[in-house]
């Protein structure tokens, strides 16, 4: 973080980083991107799970997934592309193998989940609702559509309506939806999935990108494009969550290349309630607590004494 | 397994293109398997983004370097330079600041003491059978089969000679030891020890004529793979390879960083293992 | 350029890297990007102008045009923000100061420009069909319609195919048109161009970014966000590349993040026929000099005798 | 004007966060000007992406290594260490290889010679006044007035007194020199010598002061500006600074990479340059 050239003089008591999102209280601003983090076990080992303000899980489905073929991912310029195709193990054992564990950590779950037919999300959604140790779910429109052909969901402001309506009927817990930023106005899926009930956004998913090996002449994952996460992007989704925040009254929750506490302040500065990182845990399995660490010294320097102060402080 | 942000000791060329880094590492060979690797961050700063995935050659340790201070206990790599990530850190001196994720992964089963055991390095996949080697020797007669395209991808025999290991050197063009495959030594051997057991790393082709010669023979077979990786820890599945009876039903995915990088050759699907690699430029060692 | 382990044997000629595109012959399919390389002049003492396959100059208007306040530009990771705001200086300051210059260059000279209405562009097109000097046009559709409330011409298909028709009723030379990646699905702009008459596509322009200065809590740039390029945004751009390669029957030219040799043969490989040099120019003002070796190297190494071999030749 | 890809031949630190760096550049100093600067590649691979402009502290050269060689050409930056790029610079050493771009821009016009010439110069803003001093000292006196936060930045004096050059030292907090604002003492100056010509470089704000002060005393005034640069060359349109007369309807941008970076104070349009800054986090010298 560039330490501001200026003095600075700390204020005495530790700064207030609690967030509240869509009913779910965080101890601070900082949480994982989904698939980026597993089931949260992976990372104990690196990581206290109780210092960080939410997990959030693989995507999950209502059958087992079993993903793309390999290579599944690619490291570029500052970035890297991945298609897992969202293998996951499916709610039945999700809920028998992995939940056990979290019940365990006093840190709210959020379980992120997709579907390949609006029965399926609803179905999901359902089940879903009945587990206490789930406090929220977030949806994941960026999801082809099969029974339309395999438009995306979070593409098309209609559908993705159409979508969070069948899951915000069918849940009984808070709703985050997750937008896709492969889109020409993100603005126009963030009103519709907030006028179809959602609780709170979060955003970016990933950026639809491809490379190629040139000696091969082959593309460098198997399902030839795959999505682009990492600190390339973060221009990007800085932009979307900027626009995002103006758009809705929902909070936010912005995603996209946050590496470093520096990083998470800018999407909070303008405008996001909290953050979720992604590819930096697997750079630094341990960035998470780095980054909580990072902006609670940022606000001391700053004499913030509340993080809500900052959020949506965007000087223009 | 910790994130070690700790330094290197040394770092050389052993023979062109492959070097050998010590790297401080207190308390990690007493948790280290034969087989594991750790993820190695070159700098804090990028690039490269990713960290890379690197077999343990051994662990070890170096006196002190003043009275009364513990000994420097550290693990070391062998490794091939191939890219950008392995350029950089061929560059790095005695003191640079890096970090090491590990030990990571299920390393080898040692199986029955007293049992011949073959071991079959291609290139710089000798690396994982060295802490193998080592603890296999007390207890078992154990040869090591080394194979690679030249005399220079033929690496750290003399170390394995040392542990009282009988090894048996073949390169492609004849520029060290016997002119051929590594395969061939090993069917001679297993005619000669029909009831050994076999420990393969190496390039993708290789494993694939390992699994058939030693399916023939009926010998139990245990595989080191590489995959690409982002994690190393089981969260990003990225590094995934196919099981037995994998099929789009019933999907059989195995995580080659957590449960491998070994693996017992009869977990895995070697139907379609060379068109699908982990790894999309095909082997490079 | 990793080079590849294995052996080669270089094949006895030089391999002929000429394509054409438009109608408008190059020597080698390497060309700068408009806006990052003026008017050709400021790289003269750098570059071999007769070495590259065209010169593409700065953004056209009819009048000259201010531009944006500053800061205009701000470094991002692995990539650079920019609004500059298409500061030209118009037609006729620029056929009076700017072309003789390049009148003497034997380099085919592609000139950029854009309106903020449909007469705007057709008045620049009818201007520019006059001067000899002039192999080709490039129309940006990136920028606002005036007149429509400012929405983006190239990021609507209908907006867009209106404006290329205009401007191909107006115009007597090769008309280009070069796409804007912020949109859900480039294939139904990039067919819209083709059918209103575009003899080729370029793609991409810079995608919408922001960053923020997290002490002073203002935006980097003045213009709040700007187009972001550089080697961040390939993965992106080889995408959207290779989409409308299928997409359309015209020439593509491949256009972002393009710094070596080696990416620019990722662009030929997916099927452009050329490509575009950006912000490379800024990091080494030699570097189209060297891309045009290196594809040279490579042809010499994978035994391609003719450059044409190359493009496309993407292994699915 | 040339892309030297070359040498580092020194670099140090001098004084607490700046450094001093020597670059390997044969004919270099031939065509450089007092005024002019150079776009710097750190390294060949990111980071960072763009080059970092400098001006030019002097050029040299030194003896060569062998007999009959050429004496070793060079151009001389001095730097404060502020972000990522000049602290990846503080790390190279001799013999690293890095790229120069230049003699870049339109340097100071040296005006009237026998004439009183005063320079002003803020912090790290004396860089560009040194070889203007070395110029100008044979047919003109010469008087550097240097202003700086604390002592530690006060930067190369002894090097101008050593070209007979009268230096006049003030500090903010008066820990070298006298305290106070170096404007304080460019008034007195011009006081004593109302007909002199000034040349500044430093900190917005006080070049707005400077410019104040000369415009009331009616003298010449030449200033070095900065501004976030791209290209360094005319081409990106990223480093205007708005110019005399300046209008959304009338443009009168101007390209400090190009028509600068000095300019004569009645070429630019000084109503909002602190409000509107080539550089967004404000001047860091
Ligand atoms: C479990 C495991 C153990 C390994 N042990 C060793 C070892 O002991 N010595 C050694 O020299 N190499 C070993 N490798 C291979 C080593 O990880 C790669 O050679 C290295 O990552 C190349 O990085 P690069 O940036 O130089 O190459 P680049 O080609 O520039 O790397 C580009 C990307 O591809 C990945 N990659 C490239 N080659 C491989 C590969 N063969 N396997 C996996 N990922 C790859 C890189 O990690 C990076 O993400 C091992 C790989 C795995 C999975
Ligand atoms: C004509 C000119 C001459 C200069 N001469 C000197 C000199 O002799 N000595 C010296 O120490 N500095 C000089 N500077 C300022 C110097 O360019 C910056 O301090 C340097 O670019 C900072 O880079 P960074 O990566 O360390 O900082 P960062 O803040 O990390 O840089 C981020 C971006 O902002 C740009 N930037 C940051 N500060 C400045 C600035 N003050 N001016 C222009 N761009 C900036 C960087 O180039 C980079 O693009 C000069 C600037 C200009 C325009
Ligand atoms: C390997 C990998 C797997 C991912 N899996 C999912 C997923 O299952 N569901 C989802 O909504 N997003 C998924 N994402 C997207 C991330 O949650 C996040 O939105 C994206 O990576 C951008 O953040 P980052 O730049 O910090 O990584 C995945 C990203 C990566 C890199
Ligand atoms: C400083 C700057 C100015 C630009 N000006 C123009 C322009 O006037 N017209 C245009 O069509 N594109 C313009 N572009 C976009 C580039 O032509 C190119 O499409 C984009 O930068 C992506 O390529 P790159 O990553 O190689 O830079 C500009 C880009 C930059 C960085
Ligand atoms: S490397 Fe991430 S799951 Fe194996
Ligand atoms: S820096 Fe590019 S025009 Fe001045």
């Amino acid at each position: 973080m560039n330490n501001g050239q200026r003095q600075t003089k700390p204020s005495e008591r530790r700064p207030s980083l609690a967030v509240e999102i869509a009913g779910i209280r965080m101890k601070n601003p900082v949480m994982p991107a989904s698939g980026t983090f597993g089931y949260g076990e992976e990372f104990a080992p690196f990581l206290d799970l109780e210092g960080i303000g939410a997990i959030v899980t693989k995507g999950l489905s209502l059958r087992p997934k079993a993903g793309n073929p390999t290579p599944r991912i690619a490291e570029t310029v500052s970035g890297m592309l991945n298609a897992i195709g969202l293998q996951n193990v499916g709610v039945d054992a999700f809920v028998k193998h992995k939940l056990p564990y979290l019940r365990e950590i006093n840190t709210p779950v959020i379980v992120n989940f997709f579907g390949n037919t609006l029965e399926e999300y609803a179905e999901v959604a359902r089940r879903l609702s009945d587990i206490p140790e789930v406090a929220g779910v977030e949806l994941n429109i960026s999801c082809p559509n099969v029974k339309q052909g395999g438009i995306v969901f979070g593409t098309d402001p209609r559908a993705a309506a159409e979508v969070v309506k069948e899951v915000r009927r069918a849940l009984a817990k808070p709703l985050i939806v997750k937008l896709s930023p492969n889109v020409t106005d993100i603005t126009v899926i963030a009103r519709a999935a907030e006028e179809a009930g959602a609780d709170a956004i979060s955003c970016i998913n990933t950026l639809t990108g491809m490379a190629v090996d040139i000696r091969t002449r082959r593309p460098r994952i198997a399902n030839r494009t795959g999505g682009l996460s990492g600190p390339a992007i973060r221009p990007v989704a800085v932009r979307m969550v900027h626009q995002v925040v103006q758009a809705v009254k929902i909070p936010v929750i912005g995603i996209g290349g946050i590496m470093t506490a520096a990083d998470a302040l800018e999407f909070l500065i303008v405008g996001a309630t909290a953050v979720q990182v992604g590819t930096a845990n697997f750079v630094d399995p341990g960035a998470m607590g780095e980054i909580v660490a990072g902006i609670e010294r940022f606000c001391v320097e700053e004499n913030i004494g509340d993080i809500r102060e900052l959020i949506g402080s965007l000087k223009l | 397994m910790r994130n070690y942000k700790t330094i290197v000791l040394s770092n050389q060329e052993i023979s062109p293109g492959y070097c050998r880094m010590r790297i401080l590492a207190p308390g990690f060979g007493a948790t280290a398997r034969s087989g594991q690797f750790i993820m190695f961050r070159v700098q804090r700063s990028l690039p490269p983004l990713l960290r890379r995935p690197f077999g343990i050659f051994r662990t070890g340790s170096l006196p002190p370097d003043c009275e009364g201070q513990p000994p420097k206990e550290y693990v070391e790599i062998l490794y091939k330079v191939v890219g950008e990530g392995t350029s950089l850190m061929r560059r790095l001196h005695e003191g640079d600041r890096v970090e090491v994720l590990g030990p990571l992964g299920r390393g080898f089963d040692e199986g029955p003491s007293g049992e011949e055991k073959i071991l079959v390095g291609g290139g710089i996949g000798l690396v994982p059978l060295y802490m193998l080697a080592r603890s296999l020797v007390g207890a078992s007669p154990v040869r090591l089969l080394m194979g690679g395209r030249t005399r220079d991808d033929i690496l750290a025999v003399t170390e394995f000679e040392r542990l009282g290991v009988q090894t048996y050197v073949s390169t492609d063009d004849g520029s060290l030891g016997e002119e051929g495959l590594v395969t061939e030594v090993l069917k001679r051997k297993l005619a000669k020890y029909p009831g050994a057991g076999v420990y393969a790393c190496g390039p993708m082709p290789m494993l694939e004529a390992v699994q058939k010669i030693c399916a023939a023979h009926k010998v139990p077979l245990q595989v080191s793979l590489e995959a690409l990786m982002a994690c190393g820890v089981g969260a990003c599945l990225g590094c995934v390879v196919k099981g037995k009876g994998h099929s789009e039903e019933t999907p059989r995915y195995l995580c080659t960083c957590k449960e491998g990088p070994v693996f017992r050759a009869e977990q895995l699907d070697w139907s379609k293992m060379g068109e699908e690699p982990g790894y999309c430029e095909g082997c490079k060692s």
